[in-house]
């Protein structure tokens, strides 16, 4: 049956955009500006018919594109999205519109190049996202990594070169991992399908190696405690788009990959290594809270404050072994999965939209200190209203999408265990202390000193932004109904997946989780 | 003892010795007229076995070109050759080790007990009808065709390379660039229109006054 | 209906968004007109729905509106579950809320003076203050209209928001934008019990919907959970839940946020801070009374909670000299009374007590807020006085509303706080005594800041300078009508509604009973059985000692104030001197301020930098990050010399390594 | 009858010599040059002697190939010394150490 290989198109559109941008050069910046805005907003467009096309009532694989690539070692160009990739990639093509937008003026030197890295930068991401075949997954996984590397690179601040190679190696040491992991399991398969290793019968031992050189990756990525220190130093170096799209987007990858490989991949190790990815994230929402707190450079809070949200992404997608383990346990599992999604999602337009509000800042008065502005509202204030509102949501206020997943992940969480739950629920208080004692420091006051005085407001541009992403934030808090449903069938078919133990049969004293009854009858594909 | 194996061990003991003689002569431009010498041997060592072509293709590309660009380089730059052959004999030991270590290695593998007669037997010669050039240019027109284009390109890539590394602009020496004439424009690049001081009428009595300051001043 | 109460719901929020979005176009007429406008027409619909309840035996309204969403099997839904309870709630709310739109006209007429000359954000602050009120009134209806859970913590938490945003409304101000964090952050610590007790609920009754959650109430009863050793679940969720209440309803310890709110306009001081949000975990406990009636330990809790509240920070309204914290401690007082009604079982008193105090106690703001403006924001009650042959509208409701809030006869106050009173009284919960006593010296202590207020403000002689004196005048009438409008309910809605509330169960309509008491816990019962009318009720009340206690109060608030201080006006520095150490105490406000700011706000802060500055700077950054980093370098420091640059070096590493291998692969 | 064993032989001692000739003219860049045509010459004989015996023509269309790359790195080769000579006026391998570490 031939189908219209939308992600294909999804993928090379924005890079061949890029291309063509890269080319069109600096003469005419106008019209490479247009023409990458063009490009972006085209991608967008295309982006919602995978939404519209979708069919959420099932969990498989959808929009799938399979062609042999290096046949040699049954290496395919394998893409297909599910509820859980699927708007990850819409928000990808969301987002980058604003960066867009955000870097018209700002970027003055080579900015052709600079909104031509973005371009290729999206449709990498979106390969990420729908990519299927491991090879080809792990391909745009690292190439990710080299528009990154310059977009901090050329157009970061005064310690970029530290940040960068911070951020590259970071990250390469946790893919190379992932890369032997994936290789093994080649062995195994017989070919790199994601989805054939998700019905990979392995013992005990290969998955919990497995687990780790999967966890190292994307620990790495989301950040998780204690590797997440690069990202503070990357965002603070990197250009505002830069900090939007690695805070919106990148950051997000990580938690995919749990959602697509640790869990369906290595259940069993999933299970009996839950609690130390709950302990990481409750030490990241807890310490690296109390850590945002006192930061003095508003990048550095923000970045900081990922982290901790990010946390509970985390949480939520490991609480579910707890629930599992537990008979009497009516459900919540999928809550917390869900809730992890969701606050992915929210993330990314919430602290998408805290970096522009910060990349306003520091276009006018070039610093990032907090403690250079106060009475900032005096002088901007539809601005002021934007970061309080953001700041609001970024505290999980209910209404805003930030209360949405954090929500549904404290209900699943309290289900696994009280004392977590309760350890989670402290992000209420410290993320509201952390953003709003920002916003008291820097929105409210009086007018600090002349460069605050001399402050503009906002022009149409960064109002278009900012608003846009406010009604995103105010909508998803409004009714968040319309993603769940996207994702439910998929999340319901992961969840009956991961508690099945895969262990092979020589093992099956070893499993915790319910022994499939018929011989790997593991539930279909997720 | 046959009439080719008579002509193998001269042509053979011909190129080692040339070879012994490419490594140790002083002089290099001796070096590469033995250096010549030993392809001109390990053609005929190829014609005998039955590569008429690429023996053919190694005396005149090889010898005719290779090498005397090899000629040419030696003898257009002036080398100073007793700088060159210093520490010749203290490495002659670690050298010698490390060869017939090798040596030694190679034979064990390459020896008759593994690619002797009895393993590779001596195959039919061809009839006279056979045409080597003629087998080698079916296969690589046809299967080799991508490869054999792929040379092409490589040759052209050294040549330009080649030519872009050794060129240079002489400032004394004077010539066209066609390119320049072709861009000139209208206007500026035609004419230039310079601005002269005007030699007023009253240049004499202003010099006049000069002078008489000059003299004022004497 | 369900029109109707949609739009009684969001006719504010439009208001408020037009007038929010769009003030600088419609300028302040406009915002005031169509905040107003919402206002009015939600009130006015409020009004309609209550009488249909009263006189038409409306049904009772439970619908969703839509699903949030639906995740596991549980469905979050946006819907309303409308009542007698909601009625008389939503009522309440948006005529109080109606009041303060009104008033505000007068009040903010002036605010550009408020704000820097520079500041861009003054110029349409007019505008954005009824946007505010408006959005507030929004939320708060949300919060009373919730058929569920999740709902009711939307309003919960978009209030806090609404009076964040409106305590740092100056936010030039610094103790202004103190306050409103610090009201914020102890609000979300209240919360933060509160999400978890939600999180209780839908963990074991797997649905947020109230109507489900209570229906199935019972059969948790003696759900043992196993924490602190083994505790009923149903404490474990009232507790939670009650935390909640403790901040949004500012119980000790978390009524920290309250006396510092005052920094906002007084208009929100009245409507948020007195009337209505701050009741909100009153109105919350009340809905939650089936839940609440299974855990006695959670009754004893909010009981000993309540009373607590009620006399200590009443006691520190004593010393306050600014004419808002005296009331916003009246306010704390007032709501350490309704929270110990709930603790002792008598929602109906304790929601009774709240209707009347929403009235009496925005009075008094609006009251104090008339006083601020002709005395031109100056809150110092020392420097007062005689203000009554300037302000008579203003001195008589004052008086008014003072007397509805030391319970005097036939007055609002009198019936509900009796009621709670003899309700505390009869309960045999744990702490039933502490708290009967606690609430009896409460009387007396309400009746003396009340007056001492009263007198220092109103009677005496002018104390302030000659220019303020010059142009003390009555207000305009913006802002007498509010409070003559709201001194009528303060007067007669006890009379009007005891017997309803109290008496004969009004809140039940067909089987459906929101306020579900226990048969051992039903507290109120003396008081039906003995009902003989108001004037009955009344006539008991002076025989009763809470009333000689409230005279007393009132009589030596008298003597010290109006007698001894005409004659000798440093008589208040000299009681405070006398109290001593007491006094000290009081001042310091029991020292919680101080504490939380030393150990909450700078331990966390000394926490936060404990760990950036080891965790992640010298541990991680420095140890492993830029550690190996640094080894990498040392080792390239020894290595680096095998680059000799030298190409036959190179060439004979190669050789020497081909000959290696061969040997491996030879001999091998 | 020559063996294929006669051929290989050769060949090896050809590369020997030519490795020897690394080591012994280890300053003189054109020599090394030279002594890597031999290599070639070298493995080129390999492969023809195997192509003879074994009937099968690729060894001799790889042998054609060699050929052509080794005509293009000698002539880039060469090139890169002339350039090497016109700027340092030396082509003694010691001069050569800007990549030392």
């Amino acid at each position: 049956m031939y189908q219209f290989p939308l992600l294909t198109l999804l993928i090379w559109l924005p890079i061949i955009g890029g291309i063509v941008v890269l080319a069109s050069g600096d003469r005419a910046t106008d019209i490479s500006k247009w023409t990458a805005l063009g490009f972006a907003v085209f991608t967008f467009l295309i982006s919602l018919g995978l939404w519209t096309g979708f069919d959420t009532t099932s969990a498989e694989m959808q929009f799938v594109e399979r062609s042999a690539w290096i046949p040699t070692f049954n290496v395919e160009y394998f893409l297909g999205v599910d509820g859980i990739s699927m708007p990850l990639i819409i928000l990808t093509t969301f987002i980058t519109i604003f960066v867009i937008i955000a870097g018209w003026e700002v970027i003055t030197y080579r900015p052709s190049h600079y909104m031509a890295a973005f371009l290729v930068m999206e449709g990498i991401m979106i390969g990420v996202f729908s990519a299927l075949d491991a090879i080809l997954f792990y391909v745009f996984w690292e190439a990710m990594l080299i528009p990154m590397f310059l977009i901090i690179g050329v157009w970061g601040g005064p310690n970029r070169v530290y940040a960068t190679i911070k951020f590259f190696l970071y990250t390469f040491f946790g893919s190379v991992f992932m890369l032997v992991a994936l290789i093994y399991m080649y062995f195994q398969a017989g070919s790199f399908s994601i989805l054939d290793f998700h019905t990979l019968q392995l013992g005990m031992t290969a998955q919990i190696l497995i687990f780790i050189a999967f966890l190292l990756a994307f620990a790495v990525k989301v950040p998780m405690f204690p590797v997440h220190t690069w990202l503070p130093d990357a965002h603070v170096e990197a250009p505002t788009g830069g900090s939007v799209i690695l805070a919106a987007i990148m950051l997000k990858i990580g938690g995919y990959g749990f959602l697509r490989f640790s869990l369906p991949i290595a259940p069993d190790a999933s299970d009996s290594l839950d609690w130390l990815i709950i302990t990481l994230s409750l030490i990241a929402i807890i310490y690296i809270g109390f850590v945002a707190l006192v930061q003095q450079d508003l990048k550095k809070l923000i970045a900081y404050s990922s982290i901790a949200h990010m946390g509970f992404v985390t949480l939520g997608f490991f609480i579910i072994f707890t629930i599992l383990r537990d008979p009497s346990a009516t459900g919540g599992a999928v809550m917390g999965i869900e809730g992890g999604m969701v606050q992915m999602i929210s993330h990314g337009f919430i602290s998408g939209a805290l970096f522009l509000c910060v990349g306003v800042l520091y276009d006018r008065v070039h610093s990032r200190e907090i403690a250079v502005y106060g009475g900032v509202i005096n002088t901007m204030p539809w601005f002021g209203a934007f970061v309080v509102f953001f700041a609001m949501a970024n505290a999980g206020l209910p209404g805003t999408s930030g209360f949405v997943g954090e929500f549904m992940v404290i209900l699943a969480t309290f289900r696994a265990d009280f004392w977590w739950a309760l350890l989670a629920a402290t992000t209420l208080i410290l993320a509201a202390a952390f953003s709003l004692w920002m916003v008291k420091r820097v929105i409210f006051g009086e007018v600090k000193n002349e460069k605050v005085a001399a402050l503009q407001d906002l022009n149409r541009r960064e109002a278009f932004n900012l608003g846009v992403l406010a009604t995103a934030v105010l909508i998803l808090g409004i009714w968040p109904a319309p993603l769940i449903d996207v994702m439910h069938a998929t999340v319901e078919n992961l969840v009956a997946h991961v508690s099945l133990c895969k262990l092979p049969a020589a093992e099956a004293a070893q499993c915790i989780l319910a022994v499939p009854t018929a011989d790997l009858g593991l539930a279909g594909q997720p | 003892m046959g009439f080719e194996k008579f002509l193998f061990y001269v042509f053979a003991a011909i190129t080692l010795y040339s070879s012994g003689m490419v490594i140790t002569r002083r002089n290099p431009v001796h070096a590469v007229l033995y250096l010549v010498l030993a392809f001109i041997s390990s053609a005929a060592l190829w014609i005998l076995l039955e590569a008429e072509f690429l023996g053919i293709v190694l005396v005149l590309v090889y010898v005719g070109a290779v090498m005397v660009l090899f000629l040419f380089v030696v003898m257009m730059l002036d080398i100073e050759i007793d700088a060159l052959r210093a520490g010749f004999i203290r490495y002659l030991p670690l050298g010698a080790v490390i060869a017939v270590v090798l040596a030694l290695e190679i034979f064990l593998v390459v020896g008759p007990g593994h690619f002797g007669l009895q393993h590779f037997p001596k195959p039919p010669p061809v009839g006279s009808e056979f045409s080597n050039t003629e087998a080698l240019g079916l296969l690589l027109y046809t299967v080799y065709v991508y490869p054999f284009e792929i040379a092409a390109v490589i040759l052209l890539v050294a040549i330009i390379a080649a030519i872009r590394l050794t060129l240079r602009h002489r400032p004394v020496s004077k010539y066209l660039d066609p390119a320049a004439q072709v861009r000139v424009k209208k206007g500026p690049d035609r004419i230039r229109i310079v601005q002269m001081p005007t030699e007023g009428v009253a240049g004499p009595t202003a010099s006049a006054g000069a002078g008489a300051k000059q003299e004022s001043t004497e | 209906m369900e029109k109707v109460y949609l739009t009684i719901v969001l006719a504010p929020l439009i208001g408020a968004i037009i007038a929010g979005f769009f003030g600088g176009r419609i300028g302040r007429q406009g915002a005031h007109w169509v905040t107003i406008a919402g206002v009015g027409l939600s009130t006015a619909l409020s009004f309609m729905v209550l009488a249909r309840f009263i006189w038409d035996d409306e049904p009772v309204f439970n619908q969703a509106v839509y699903t949030w969403l639906i995740s596991d099997g549980i469905r979050f839904e946006i819907g309303f579950l409308v009542d007698r309870l909601t009625a008389v709630m939503i009522a309440t709310v948006t005529f109080v809320s109606l009041m303060v739109h009104i008033y505000t006209i007068g009040y903010m007429a002036d605010d550009e003076e408020n704000w820097p000359k520079d500041s861009r954000c003054g110029t349409n602050s007019y505008q954005r203050f009824f946007s505010y009120i408006s959005l507030f009134t929004f939320s708060m209806l949300m919060l009373v209209m919730a058929n569920n859970f999740m709902q009711l913590f939307f309003g919960w938490e978009a209030v806090g928001l609404v009076s964040y945003l409106l305590i740092g409304f100056w936010s030039t101000r610094e103790t202004a934008i103190f306050a409103n964090l610090k009201a914020f952050l102890v609000n979300r610590v209240g919360d933060f019990g509160f999400v978890l007790g939600i999180a209780a609920v839908a963990m074991y009754f797997n649905s947020l919907d109230y109507v489900e959650v209570f229906a199935a109430a019972s059969e948790h009863a003696d759900t043992q959970v196993a924490l602190f050793g083994g505790v009923s679940l149903m404490t474990l969720i009232c507790i939670l839940l009650f935390i909640g209440a403790m901040g949004k309803s500012a119980q000790v310890p978390l009524h920290v946020w309250l006396p510092d709110s005052m920094e906002g306009p007084t208009p929100i001081s009245a409507l948020i801070h007195a009337a209505t949000m701050v009741t909100a975990g009153v109105f919350m406990v009340t809905r939650m009374s089936p839940l609440y009636e299974l855990s006695e330990t959670a009754l004893s809790f909010i009981l000993i909670i309540g009373a607590t509240t009620a006399l200590f920070m009443g006691l520190v309204g004593l010393v306050q000299n600014d004419i808002k914290r005296v009331v916003a401690y009246s306010t704390l007082s007032q709501l350490g009374y309704m929270v110990t009604a709930l603790g002792a079982s008598a929602y109906a008193a304790g929601m009774f007590h709240l209707m009347t105090h929403a009235f009496f106690k925005a009075l008094l703001f609006l009251a104090a807020g008339s006083v601020i403006m002709a005395m031109h924001h100056r809150q110092d009650i020392r420097d007062m006085g005689g203000l009554r042959h300037y302000m008579p509208i203003t001195w008589i409701t004052a008086l008014i509303g003072s007397l509805a809030l030391i319970g005097f006869p036939a007055f609002s106050g009198f019936f509900s706080k009796d009621a709670i009173i003899e309700a505390v009284g009869h309960s045999t919960i744990y702490g039933s005594g502490y708290a009967s006593l606690l609430l009896t010296l409460g009387v007396f202590v309400t009746a003396l800041y009340s007056f001492r207020m009263y007198f220092l403000v109103f009677h005496g002689q002018p104390r302030m300078d000659a220019h303020t004196r010059e142009h003390l005048h009555e207000t305009s009438w913006v802002v007498t009508i509010p409070l003559i409008l709201l001194a009528i309910p303060s007067v007669v809605i006890g009379w009007m509604v005891v017997e309803p509330f109290l008496v004969s169960n009004w809140f039940a309509s067909g089987d459906w009973n929101p306020i579900v008491v226990a048969p051992d816990h039903d507290t109120l019962l003396p008081i039906r059985e003995d009902w003989h009318g108001q004037w009955a009720f009344v006539q008991h009340g002076l025989t009763m000692p809470p009333f000689f206690l409230a005279m007393s109060g009132l009589g030596l608030a008298a003597a010290l104030w109006w007698y001894l201080f005409a004659r000798n006006p440093r008589i208040d520095e000299q009681l405070q001197a006398m109290g001593g150490p007491l006094t000290k105490i009081l001042e310091a406000k029991y020292g919680f301020d101080t504490f939380n700011q030393k150990v909450f706000a700078g331990g966390g802060r000394k926490l936060g930098t404990f760990l950036w500055n080891t965790g992640d700077r010298t541990l991680i950054d420095g140890g492993m990050v830029n550690g190996s980093a640094h080894r990498v370098a040392w080792l390239a420091q020894y290595a680096r010399h095998l680059q000799t640059g030298y190409l036959y070096h190179y060439a004979i590493a190669m050789i020497v390594g081909l000959v290696g291998l061969l040997t491996f692969f030879v001999v091998l | 009858m020559i063996a294929l064993s006669d051929y290989l032989i050769l060949a090896a001692m050809i590369f020997i010599l030519a490795v020897a000739g690394i080591f012994l003219n280890r300053k003189n860049l054109i020599l090394i040059l030279m002594c890597i045509e031999l290599m070639l010459l070298a493995v080129n004989m390999n492969f023809v002697a195997f192509s003879h015996f074994l009937g099968d023509m690729t060894g001799q269309v790889f042998v054609f190939f060699i050929l052509t790359v080794a005509a293009a790195e000698a002539a880039i080769g060469l090139a890169i010394l002339v350039v090497l000579f016109r700027n340092r006026r030396t082509i003694k391998v010691e001069d050569l150490n800007s990549l030392k570490g």
